[in-house]
């Protein structure tokens, strides 16, 4: 029963993800690439990584379709000049066999891993109880492999960075974005009203449940951010200017708390990044609730784009 | 493994400059630059302990992050090829620093500004990605590394917003990202097969066995992607030649030197003996074909900034030539020796060179607005100090005495005649003659009496023109800082007259093939001669196949296609 | 009494069921985006709403069902906006045309 | 067959198709969808490699679900770094091609602005 249900979904992600690609528009391949992103949740749940299926639903497949979507719309004129660039049908052709030998040898690949397969996961077990952390996926991210994390953080700002290097030099220090209008009365508007207090709660449920069961910061963060991206949507708050104090505060207000207690763990506990013992999940709870403003801020200002406005309120 | 004496300062060189950039960040405006030159003088600072306290002990400095010992953990390790690629991107930041200075340096009173703003964050950015490129024990740690290069690199080549820039960026994320995805999917291999990422236990469980060739070939071509090796090169020449002076300094000298360094991990330190040595040939056969398809171009080029850009394809190239050469005797295994030696000093005189070069690049289009080598008679005269450091890394990266390029072809060359691979000799000194050529080129044209009444100049900065000076002089001089560590009798008098015969036929050979290619004829002596028709035909060829290899699907079949070859040159291993 | 509502969840469910039948064969079947978001929007109203209150009995714990009628309201809302947020769009696109 | 194989094979099949459409879609929006499509199938494949190593009483092993999490964001930064550039690009130009990007020769040196 589990094996059909598993080969049914193998097929489905595979039938998406063939559309997302051939599809003659843009839109239609978004649309589909954001059932695929839900698919691969449940494949996620197969695979028994809940955590993982939270991140994908929440950032893979959410954030990133909404992306491409908005994008899309956008670039819908363009779509036919590309059309006539594709290359002709003797590369098609090769790309296809290209593509197909990859495919072939990673399956051959896959069929040849190791049996008993190598894990980490006993190490995991043994070094999760000093973490004081229950959940082990929270304990790799923050404790044993906490630099990844931090390098993750590091990884988003710099891109926020680069996406707004790219706007033009007249809108630098203004409102990233285009305004967005919509009837105050509509319906839009009375959802980014009843929504956000809803969505905020469970943001912080997610974030604060992860130490211990799936969900953590990232997912909770992204809910959040979606919640501030309804209400902007919907005209009720605008997106600040990127020369604000404070939105620049924030946004390096999580890396600095996580390298900060870095650092006091050279002192206190010999390391960069170690925790003394016995504190460690209260300063794994800080970091986490440290990156939380900030990652949201962050993925929500990678959705609305660089600076599109003037400077001047 | 534990950590190290002085570990402590592996987490500071890559937290530094990040911590930099976070500081700046939040300070800016006016505040961003003096961020930016108080964090490169506390890097360089880090950067020099650790090298003198690895020159004493000479012994790997470990660091172990969280306490945690690899598999589970992080570790940070330096040996002597990280410290000295961090050294060498230390003294290139200084020195790009310093440049940059007068274009992006702030107004008092004025309010921030875009460009400025993002290129000191930028610089600093790239510098702390680099850095932890070379300490970085773990694959995964070392994927998300180069993800903070892209994504710093990317927005430099845009700086000026321009569309054919942008155009350019595009390109260069989006083939970079198909890189670092398959170097994600060799990562992704490794652990499934030896169920760590972690550098030195991969070296000891890691077996010749199809998945490790498979992860092998899908990682070094992840890696050549992003390094622009010919032919998969077609990002480079528009966003090299696009971008600012300062930012294209960054990417020519140094971002490209990220990558390039995990392909010199990955095969001498992670998998020595899984890589073969008719893989390497490939390897080093590819950079061949670089410095041939990038030297004949860059002699067909009409603009200096596109000349340069073209001439670094050829070092790239360059760069690769010594890995059939640090195979050990029987052939089996790549050994550090002074093969690889040679090969870092190669990239450390190309990081210092190729970063004067598009300085001194820079510099004529800011007096001139123009940077067409044909109309660029009298500069010499007009800006001596830039000409000469464009003329000294010229020099260097020739292989002239004492250049460093000169050890390292110098060691290069005798690992080539001791393993008996002739024919590495030839392809060696043939860089170096296509090295003079474009040289040879601009210094004639700049050298020329201008035929009217004087362009009018606009003045540049003297402190840019010094910081491009002073990069040109250490990549000449850099054989001698070499010597402290390596063995005095490699460098010979360069007015020895063996020396000085090769000197002069490197000389001669460049001008004879500047003469032959150049778009506009050097001397009206040359004009409509056969030979030179028959060259002139030859670099259109070449041209033309340059353009078809960076087509988009051209280049990304190419991809693939070396992916499958190497896989294929590493099964077909000798019995032993 | 367990029996009874088991029966109950049985009947509460098909009948859902039935309306998710019926709404998936609307929006392939239905000839413009109108209707097929009437179709669509019944399926999840009344549909998804029988699917919780059949399963309301079975929960262990007063939050389990609480967590359920959550759900049911959330779907309820983001449908609702969604399917007007679309009818708009198109709305507004006929008009310009 | 295990589940980890099924989606294994799976994976293999993903990058497959993703590598196509990188290769041959010439519009950017579609070769970054195809980019996160391989990225999808890439980390599928360790997905399945993560749950090979279910011990110690865990669903899957813990550290490459971990690197997972990170890998999902930091595509989601490349993809959202593309988009931005690709969208100033068309604001810029009017066009989205990457193709006409041979050094023009006819061009001065100069830019007319």
């Amino acid at each position: 029963m589990s094996d059909a249900l598993n080969i049914g979904l193998a097929g489905l992600i595979l039938g998406l993800a063939l559309w997302s690609i051939v599809a003659r528009e843009a839109f239609a391949a978004v649309e589909g690439f954001m059932a695929f992103g839900l698919l691969l949740t449940l494949a996620w749940v197969q695979l028994h990584g809940i955590d993982v299926a939270l991140t994908e639903a929440a950032i893979g497949g959410g954030l990133t379709g909404a992306l491409l979507i908005g994008a899309a719309t956008r670039l819908r004129s363009t779509e036919a000049a590309a059309r006539v660039e594709g290359p002709g049908a003797p590369t098609r052709w090769l790309a296809a066999g290209v593509s197909v030998a990859v495919t072939a040898a990673l399956a051959v690949g896959v069929l040849a891993l190791p049996v008993p397969a190598p894990t980490l996961a006993p190490d995991v077990a043994a070094h999760i109880a000093v973490t004081g952390v229950g959940n082990p996926i929270t304990a790799v991210l923050l404790a044993f492999r906490a630099m990844d994390t931090l390098l993750e953080a590091i990884v988003l700002l710099f891109a926020l960075i680069g996406v707004w290097s790219l706007a033009p030099d007249r809108f630098w220090g203004g409102r990233p974005g285009l305004r967005q209008q919509a009837d105050p009365n509509g319906i839009l508007a009375y959802v980014a009203r009843v929504l956000p207090p809803i969505g905020v709660i469970a943001g912080i449920y997610i974030f604060w449940v992860g130490a211990d069961h799936p969900g953590g910061k990232f997912q909770g963060a992204t809910l959040m951010a979606a919640m501030w991206l309804l209400v902007m949507m919907a005209g009720l708050a605008d997106a600040p200017p990127i020369s604000r104090t404070w939105l620049r505060i924030l946004l390096v207000a999580g890396p600095l708390v996580f390298i900060a207690i870095g650092v006091v763990g050279v002192v206190t506990a010999d390391a960069f990044l170690a925790y003394p013992p016995g504190i460690a999940k209260p300063l794994i709870l800080v970091i986490e609730f440290a990156l939380m403003p900030t990652l949201t801020l962050i993925l929500g200002l990678m959705l609305v784009g660089a600076p599109q406005r003037g400077p001047l309120p | 493994m534990l950590t190290t004496p002085g570990g402590t300062l592996l987490v500071m060189a890559v937290l530094v400059p990040f911590v930099g950039v976070l500081l700046g960040l939040t300070l800016g405006g006016r505040h961003v630059w003096r961020v930016a030159a108080v964090t490169v003088l506390a890097g360089l600072a880090i950067v020099a302990s650790l090298a003198s306290m690895l020159l004493q002990s000479g012994d790997t400095v470990v660091y172990l992050l969280g306490g945690w010992a690899p598999p589970l953990g992080i570790a940070l390790r330096a040996d002597s090829l990280s410290v000295v690629m961090m050294l060498a991107v230390a003294v290139v930041i200084c020195g790009i620093g310093l440049y940059a200075r007068s274009d992006f340096g702030s107004v008092a009173g004025a309010a921030e500004a875009r460009a400025p703003f993002t290129f000191w964050l930028l610089l600093l950015a790239v510098w702390g990605s680099l850095n932890l490129v070379f300490v970085s024990g773990d694959l995964f740690t070392l994927y998300v590394a180069l993800e903070l290069v892209t994504f710093s690199g990317v927005p430099l080549v845009c700086l000026d917003g321009r569309g054919e820039t942008l155009r350019a960026a595009l390109r260069y994320l989006l083939f970079a990202l198909a890189g670092s995805l398959l170097y994600l999917l060799g990562a992704v291999l490794l652990y499934g097969a030896y169920g760590t990422l972690d550098i030195a236990l991969l070296a000891e469980r890691i077996r010749p066995e199809p998945i490790a060739w498979s992860v092998a070939a899908l990682m070094t071509v992840g890696l050549l992607a992003k390094t622009a090796l010919f032919p998969l090169h077609l990002w480079l020449p528009p966003a090299h030649a696009g971008a600012p002076a300062a930012a294209s300094a960054v990417l020519s000298a140094l971002v490209i030197k990220g990558s390039w360094f995990l392909v010199v991990r990955l095969w001498f330190d992670v998998m020595p003996g899984v890589v073969t040595l008719s893989a390497a040939q490939l390897l080093a056969g590819l950079g061949a074909a670089a410095i041939v398809v990038g030297s004949v171009v860059a002699l067909r080029q009409e603009r200096l900034k596109l000349l340069v850009a073209y001439s670094t394809i050829a070092q790239i190239g360059y760069l690769f030539l010594m890995f059939p050469l640090a195979f050990d005797a029987g052939g089996s295994a790549l050994v550090h020796g002074p093969a690889l030696t040679g090969g870092l000093l190669q990239a450390v005189s190309h990081a210092t060179a190729k970063a004067a070069m598009f300085m001194a690049a820079g510099l004529v289009y800011a007096a001139l607005g123009h940077d067409r080598i044909a109309d660029l008679a009298g500069v010499a005269r007009a800006m001596p100090i830039t000409i000469l450091a464009f003329a000294l890394a010229g020099l260097a990266l020739m292989g002239v005495v004492p250049s460093g390029a000169y050890l390292a072809k110098k060691l290069m060359l005798d690992a080539a005649a001791s393993s008996g691979q002739w024919w590495w000799e030839g392809v060696l000194q043939g860089g170096a003659v296509f090295t003079a050529a474009y040289v040879v080129l601009v210094l004639t044209h700049v050298m020329r009496r201008p035929r009217g009444p004087a362009q009018p100049l606009k003045r540049v900065s003297r402190l840019s023109e010094f910081a491009a000076l002073f990069l040109g002089l250490c990549s000449l001089l850099l054989a001698f800082a070499a010597l402290g560590p390596l063995p005095g009798d490699l460098v010979k008098n360069p007015l020895a007259p063996g020396e000085l015969g090769t000197t002069l036929l490197v000389f001669l050979g460049g001008t004879l093939l500047a003469l032959g290619l150049s778009p506009q004829p050097l001397l009206a002596a040359t004009r409509g001669g056969p030979l030179r028709r028959t060259m002139t035909r030859a670099g259109i060829a070449f041209e033309h196949s340059d353009g078809f290899v960076r087509r988009w699907p051209s280049a990304s079949i190419a991809l693939l296609t070396l992916a499958a070859l190497f896989g294929w040159l590493l099964l077909a291993r000798p019995l032993p | 009494m367990s029996a009874v509502i088991n029966l109950w969840t049985v009947i509460a469910v098909s009948g859902g069921a039935v309306f998710f039948l019926a709404g998936t064969t609307g929006l392939l079947r239905f000839p413009d985006a109108f209707t097929r978001l009437h179709a669509l929007t019944k399926a999840d109203n009344l549909g998804l709403g029988l699917v919780v209150l059949g399963l309301l009995p079975q929960m262990d714990s007063v939050s389990g069902g609480l967590k359920l009628l959550c759900i049911w309201g959330l779907v309820l809302l983001s449908g609702a906006t969604a399917s007007q947020l679309i009818a708009r769009a198109l709305v507004r696109r006929d008009v310009q045309r | 067959m295990s589940a980890a194989t099924l989606f294994g094979l799976c994976a293999a099949a993903l990058i497959g198709i993703g590598l196509y459409g990188l290769i041959v879609n010439p519009h950017p929006l579609r070769k970054i969808l195809a980019f996160n499509v391989v990225g999808s199938g890439v980390f599928m494949l360790f997905g399945a490699i993560a749950r090979r190593g279910a011990a110690a009483g865990m669903g899957g092993d813990p550290v490459p679900q971990a690197l997972l999490i990170t890998g999902i964001v930091v595509a989601f930064s490349a993809t959202a770094l593309a988009v931005a550039l690709l969208l100033r690009l068309f604001d810029e130009t009017r066009s989205v091609s990457l193709a006409s990007d041979a050094p023009d020769k006819t061009q001065p040196g100069v830019d007319d602005v």
